[in-house]
């Protein structure tokens, strides 16, 4: 009889995911399919990997953003994180008196080690005093800008190594660039950790309930902080993508992109006050957008029109989310 | 208002309000500023900038905390040239003269406030600069080429005068207009449109950018897609642009020296506390065509 | 028919060994702003030993617990465990010290399964992944002891009953190796079966040399476990006692110092006069099967079942509290069309929720806050509020009902869980209402007060007001209603009068659809 | 006995209101007095009549925002908002067919209704398929805003009637600024909706526990919505303050009024995940604000050193709050 239920319980557990996680992703097939059919070029594999190349940091970005807000978290610095991160990495990279491996080496580990660090003094400062994340990120978010700027003196870090430059333009099979299979590679990394690891479920279980996970004798605050020291870390890989896409570091770059990866991971089916999510989701979520960002170009709106069908497609995605959780709720009953 | 007179042995304040100094241009402007008035020695420069692009707010606060530190020279950039028309006004009304530069206040708000409509001006003219570089695309491409034009932030003055300027341009050459989109004066969004411009219309012979940073991104969306045929101007000259059109990736862009610029909006304004001037007219400011010529 | 489902337990398991006492409380004070929840308690406990933990609302026994496990830092006295000091700084060190807790509010995470709430305190681990397969059979194995066997240890907890939720929590507390076993009232949602099942595990670890504190306000339960038995009233230790030596009138004076005659009252001159509700055929989302049933004014009606039979799920359909419910509703010969509990509160029908803590009272606000909420039009003025009238109407509510509380502003989160009940009854007492809906109105609340409870009961019907009150508590059933109607696996199988109330047919009605199956 | 206890009560409730929101109050005079001592100007009348124009904008969103934030909603559509609704008052103001009264009646009218018209499908959309306000109004935040361009063709609108530029710059007793007394006064009115009418007591209820609420029989979803639309109105009114005091209107101003507003009515006090707070608390978190903005400037600091200790000074007066509270919690005690 166990056998059955669990076979039963196997069945339904797929049919959960498709709802779940694939139910986005007939969004993101109609979407497809639309475009497909009204800008001939859209579906070129040119243009697939393009789009690719154009979700890849907002990907990261929100895989790490994915982490925090399953806690009920928000992370409102990434974007000015990842300009101060730049600023250091780039001034490691272009260090004259560095050969070129390790001032590679060298900025790949600052740029991470410095979004950890931040990450890390969010959680920290959010989990000790017990203050709302949404402050302490807005907070750092002028920090992390402010220090870009007064480091940078808001000049352009450039003249990066050939060799790196020519990585973050390098396509793989035509169709992967380099820096979409890092981010495929994290959005894989990530649901590991989410789905089979402790940590993972201690994420999950604060999102849920942080009160009772505490009387369980966790370290919450460990736990928590660790999450947003991951979002931290993201941010710092998702520099080194822009780096090696743009062939820049500036202490400008990266404003508004909290909000890109927060619709992202919500589009992604991801509840905003904690518990519930998947990376998969943020993953076709960043997609969503991107193609959509994509497509509308490609069948000819203009900015404006653009910016306002974005702007209900977020609203609409996540409407039609809701009848989908409604779909899968009656489907379990 | 007397409080705002000061003794005559007093050396002068001088208020410099830019826009923002995350933006190079205007930091490379501060840092030159600071070092001429140091050179000088006979003023005190005060150098204020706004939070970003778009926070007019600040501007306008910035000009109201220079009245009340009792400066005598405010030199402005306005960050919108019909809205920091009122608070010039307010400046001039408490005994503080006012010049103008970078981007002229507009006119019409000009008129309705109350003050000439040929207020002083000291800058460049952005729609000739604009010109001037999509010209040299156009000989470039020749008649017929087919271009993009990248637009600055919608709503920005600057952005408004050198879309005009390269319109002005395609029109004289003949060049064929395929797409004109904002990409808010941004790299990683300039690449992104770039790319998906390339797609929609691959044979682009040439990009006209509003400024660098936009042009970076587009360098760099055609390094990814492996086309080398497709000519890119930009406007500002910032730093990592030298190398691009050394290495034939970008043609040309506007050179445009804000020091420069300061610093005749300063002895303007000296001549006109002196007495020497009238708050009217254009001091223009040199632009020069920045191609592989002037780098060598 | 005070206890009519005893199933009484052999106490040779019980036979209490060399007293070897691994906790030892001396002189343990607990201070709260503005109250003073533990005041000198001494208390120990035994290997091996069930101790019963025993007194009024708002006595301190929730308070004793959470110190002895971490959760609370006593502010006088010292605690040792194995004759050494023992200073719990958080819920791991006790975890650590080997004390298990299922707390009188639940702790689970929704959204996980059953299985990883069990293990949540050590996931299985595989490397460093967890080991998922081991997971899910070790929990199988430990929810069939608990008695929650038709359930997939891969179920989402959101998807459970509150008696289920129980019962995981209770196979939380057993998942690994425990010395000291506290139970904050964890058959307060159980029925008989379950409750059975639980005892009869209890002796076993018993037998192991697990020692085990126990609170309860079923008193019945007191014999059939405990060994000795604690009485606090008012933070204060008033005895300890071996159960043998105890009777439930001495227990009841010790808690409430002085004699109670009966349990249950019973008012035989109350009749129940002319229909009030009449509900034909409702059935909702989720539930096929028809439901009809009358009320009268001034009756009484219980509702019993088994966990999970869909007793709450249709009061909550007929009080509009969930998505479209259809059927007909008629209220004094009236059809109402619900649809809203707005709706529902307008026309006259009110729910007590079993849930306090999510769907009762707002934690964070004032009892006055609390109770002025079902009736904001009594107490305002053209959508201006009266903060006058406020207090004085939470005062009477808090006098009328001996809510214990510092102040009518006090936070309702401060409170102790039976004194939050009260408030919520309150709070429902305080719009007058045609029709009463308690949902377990007695959870968790000491006998004391039930009894205040059951007189508020008769005093609604005396009035003329129907009264629906669904409980697991089958004897306070037996003792209050005048009918009582048993639902079973979503059905009504039954419908007695009071002459003919006798708990083993109930038990046969509420078991029938699931024999059936 | 109860008259002593009421008395008593009312002490506590005296000083627990000292504690609770007087409480930033010291932060802010620690401000004051350190600012005046370092900049002679700073305490001018002029100086103090500037400031308290400067803040009266965010004063006014803020006190709407605090509405949505006690609910633990958010609202980031304001600032686009802000642009879209002066895109609209503007038309009617500058319309040439219209007397100036006649406009200037229009103005107002249209824009605190398309305010509240924003604001109230922010708020049924949310509640209607319950999704996180964060991302339905993310959602507005672009539509707003691409409206705004569009409508405009992205032109700036001024020559507004000089009667209402008038009373824009008009200052009462040399130090009061006619929009600061706007500010004022919706801060009083909305102190007392929230303190003494049903509509407040239930706005905090449904912070706290909204489902308690629903099962006690009140419609919550009209509370909600109507807390949104209020929102949405008080940015029509900071609109209309906003074209008072630049003379302008632009489908590019507003960038970045939510994070300001959020940030004063945090700072002020109100807690993020809702059900606690006050408007005294924000009009004091949004004078903070104003002050740091402009002491700093005064005393010459350069602009990325603002932004960095504008960032830090957001994080500690938060973190100086949770001390307040728990002094206050022990006075309690
Ligand atoms: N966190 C707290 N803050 C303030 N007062 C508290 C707190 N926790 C408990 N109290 C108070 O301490 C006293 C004892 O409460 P406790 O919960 O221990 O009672 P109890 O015996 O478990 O009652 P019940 O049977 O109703 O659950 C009560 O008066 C309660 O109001
Ligand atoms: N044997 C069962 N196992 C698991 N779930 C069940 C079982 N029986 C019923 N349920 C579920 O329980 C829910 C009905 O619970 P409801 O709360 O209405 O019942 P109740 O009689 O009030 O029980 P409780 O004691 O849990 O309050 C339904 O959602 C139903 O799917
Ligand atoms: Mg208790
Ligand atoms: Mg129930």
């Amino acid at each position: 009889m166990t056998s059955k239920i669990t076979e039963n319980t196997r069945w339904r557990s797929l049919i959960n995911v498709f709802l779940k996680e694939v139910g986005i992703g007939v969004v993101l097939l109609v979407l497809v399919v639309a475009f497909s059919l009204a800008a001939p070029r859209f579906f070129s594999v040119l243009n697939v990997s393009n789009i690719f190349t154009q979700i890849s940091i907002n990907t990261v970005i929100a895989v790490g953003m994915t982490f925090v807000i399953l806690l009920g978290g928000i992370d409102l610095s990434v974007g000015s994180v990842l300009a101060l991160c730049s600023i250091i990495a780039g001034k490691a990279l272009t260090n004259p008196s560095l050969p070129f491996g390790t001032a590679i080496v060298l900025a790949v580990t600052l740029s991470i080690a410095s979004g950890m660090l931040i990450g890390f003094f969010n959680g920290f400062i959010s989990e000790t005093w017990k203050i709302h994340s949404f402050i302490v990120t807005l907070g750092m978010l002028n920090i992390a800008r402010g220090l870009a700027l007064q480091i940078s003196h808001s000049r352009t870090i450039f003249n990066f190594p050939q060799i790196f430059k020519d990585f973050g333009t390098t396509t793989y099979f035509e169709v992967f660039p380099a820096i979409f299979l890092i981010a495929l590679a994290l959005v894989v990394i990530g649901t590991i950790i989410l789905r089979k690891t402790v940590f993972g479920r201690m994420i999950f279980a604060i999102g849920n309930n942080e009160e009772s996970v505490r009387l369980s004798g966790h370290n919450v605050k460990f736990y928590k902080v660790m999450a947003y020291t991951i979002c931290g870390g993201t941010v710092g890989i998702a520099t080194i993508m822009y780096m090696l896409r743009m062939g820049i570091a500036s202490p400008i770059l990266g404003v508004g992109f909290e909000l890109n990866a927060i619709a992202a991971v919500v589009i992604g089916g991801t509840s905003m006050s904690g518990g519930k999510g998947s990376l998969i989701g943020t993953f076709l979520g960043a997609s969503i957008m991107g193609v959509l960002n994509n497509g509308l170009l490609l069948i000819g709106m203009g900015d404006f029109a653009r910016q306002i069908v974005t702007g209900a497609i977020i609203i609409l995605a996540v409407i039609l989310d809701t009848y989908r959780n409604k779909l899968s709720a009656k489907f379990n009953a | 208002k007397d409080a705002n007179k000061k003794n005559n042995d007093d050396p002068l304040v001088v208020g410099l309000i830019m826009k923002s100094l995350a933006n190079e241009f205007f930091m490379a402007m501060e840092e030159g500023a600071q070092a001429y008035a140091e050179k000088d020695g006979t003023f005190t420069l005060k150098t204020m900038g706004m939070n970003s692009e778009t926070d007019f707010d600040s501007q306008v606060n910035a000009v109201d905390s220079l009245i009340i530190q009792g400066v005598d020279l405010i030199v402005l950039a306005p960050a919108d040239s019909a809205g920091m028309v009122a608070p010039v006004k307010r400046a001039i009304d408490a005994g503080v003269t006012v010049i103008n530069f970078d981007v002229t206040l507009d006119k019409e708000a000009l008129r309705a406030a109350g003050l000439p409509e040929e207020f002083l001006f000291v800058g460049p003219d952005n729609t000739d600069g604009a010109e001037m570089v999509g010209n040299y695309l156009g000989e470039a491409l020749g008649e017929g080429g087919k271009v993009f034009i990248l637009e600055g932030n919608p709503g920005a003055d600057n952005a408004k005068q050198r879309k005009n300027g390269f319109m002005k341009a395609i029109k004289t050459h003949g060049l064929e207009l395929l797409a004109s989109n904002t990409a808010h004066w941004e790299t990683e969004e300039a690449n992104t449109l770039m790319s998906n411009l390339l797609t929609k219309h691959p044979d682009v012979q040439g990009v006209m950018c509003a400024n660098d940073s936009m042009a970076l991104g587009v360098v760099r969306a055609l390094e990814a897609a492996g086309r080398e045929d497709v000519l890119v101007v930009g406007f500002d000259n910032i730093p990592a642009v030298k190398e691009l059109i050394l290495n034939d990736k970008m043609l040309a862009t506007v050179h445009m020296d804000g020091t420069e610029m300061a610093v005749l909006a300063f002895n303007a304004g000296f001549e006109i506390i002196e007495g020497k001037r009238e708050n009217l007219g254009w001091v223009q400011s040199p632009l020069k065509l920045a191609n592989k010529a002037f780098f060598k | 028919m005070c206890y009519p489902i005893d199933f009484p337990l052999s106490h040779e398991s019980g036979v209490l060994m060399a007293a070897n006492k691994i906790i030892e409380l001396k002189n343990i004070s607990l201070v709260f702003p503005g109250v003073r929840a533990l005041d000198g308690v001494d208390l120990s406990i035994e290997e091996g030993e069930i101790h019963i933990l025993l007194g009024e609302n708002g006595a301190g026994k929730s308070s004793l617990v959470k110190t002895l496990c971490g959760v609370y830092t006593q502010t006088g006295g010292t605690m040792l465990m194995d004759g050494k000091e023992y200073a719990p700084r958080n819920p791991l060190t006790a975890i650590n010290s080997g004390i298990r807790v299922v707390y009188q509010e639940f702790n689970l995470l929704p959204y996980l399964s059953i299985a990883e709430n069990i293990f949540f305190e050590k996931l299985p681990k595989k490397g460093c992944l967890v080991d998922f397969k081991k997971l899910y059979s070790d929990a199988a194995a430990i929810m069939a002891k608990v008695g929650l066997d038709k359930v997939s240890p891969k179920t989402l907890v959101e998807m459970l009953g509150v008696a289920q939720m129980q019962l995981v929590e209770i196979a939380k507390a057993l998942s690994g190796h425990s010395r000291i076993l506290i139970l904050d009232e964890p058959t307060a949602t159980l029925m008989p079966d379950e409750i059975n099942t639980l005892f009869e595990l209890l002796m076993k670890l018993k037998a192991e040399g697990v020692s085990i504190i126990y609170i309860s306000h079923r008193l019945n339960e007191i014999f059939r476990i405990g060994d000795r038995v604690t009485v606090l009233r008012n933070g204060q230790l008033v005895a300890t006692k071996k159960a043998s030596e105890l009777d439930i009138p001495s227990i009841v004076k010790m808690m409430v110092g002085r004699n109670m005659e009966s349990e249950y009252p019973f008012d035989e001159s109350v009749t129940p006069s002319s229909p009030l509700l009449e509900v034909k055929n409702l059935i909702y989302q989720g539930n096929p099967h028809p439901k009809s049933f009358t009320l009268r004014k001034g009756e009484i009606l219980g509702i019993a079942g088994l966990v999970g039979s869909g007793r709450t799920e249709t009061m909550r359909a007929l009080f509009g509290a969930d998505t479209k419910a259809a059927g007909q509703i008629f209220l004094n010969g009236e059809e109402l069309h619900i649809t809203s509990p707005k709706n529902a509160v307008e026309k006259g029908i009110c729910l007590l929720t079993e849930d306090r803590k999510q769907q009762g009272l707002i934690l964070e606000m004032s009892c006055v806050e609390n109770t002025t909420i079902t009736d904001l039009k009594s107490v305002s003025f053209r959508g201006f509020l009266n903060r006058e009238k406020e207090t004085e109407a939470t005062e009477k509510q808090i006098s009328e009902m001996n809510i214990k509380t510092p102040g009518i502003n006090q936070k309702t989160l401060h409170l102790s869980g039976g004194n939050q009940q009260k408030i919520l009854i309150g709070k429902w007492l305080y719009r007058d209402s045609e029709v009463f809906i308690f949902d377990e109105p007695t959870r968790g609340i000491d006998v004391g007060a039930k009894y205040e409870i059951y007189l508020l009961l008769w005093k609604l019907a005396s009035m003329g007001r129907g009264i629906i009150m669904v409980s697991s508590d089958l004897p306070e059933l037996l003792g209050v209603c005048h009918r009582i109607l048993v639902f079973s696996d979503g059905k009504i199988t039954g419908e007695l009068d009071r002459k003919e109330f006798d708990p083993e047919s109930i038990l046969k009605l509420s078991y029938s659809e699931y024999l059936n199956a």
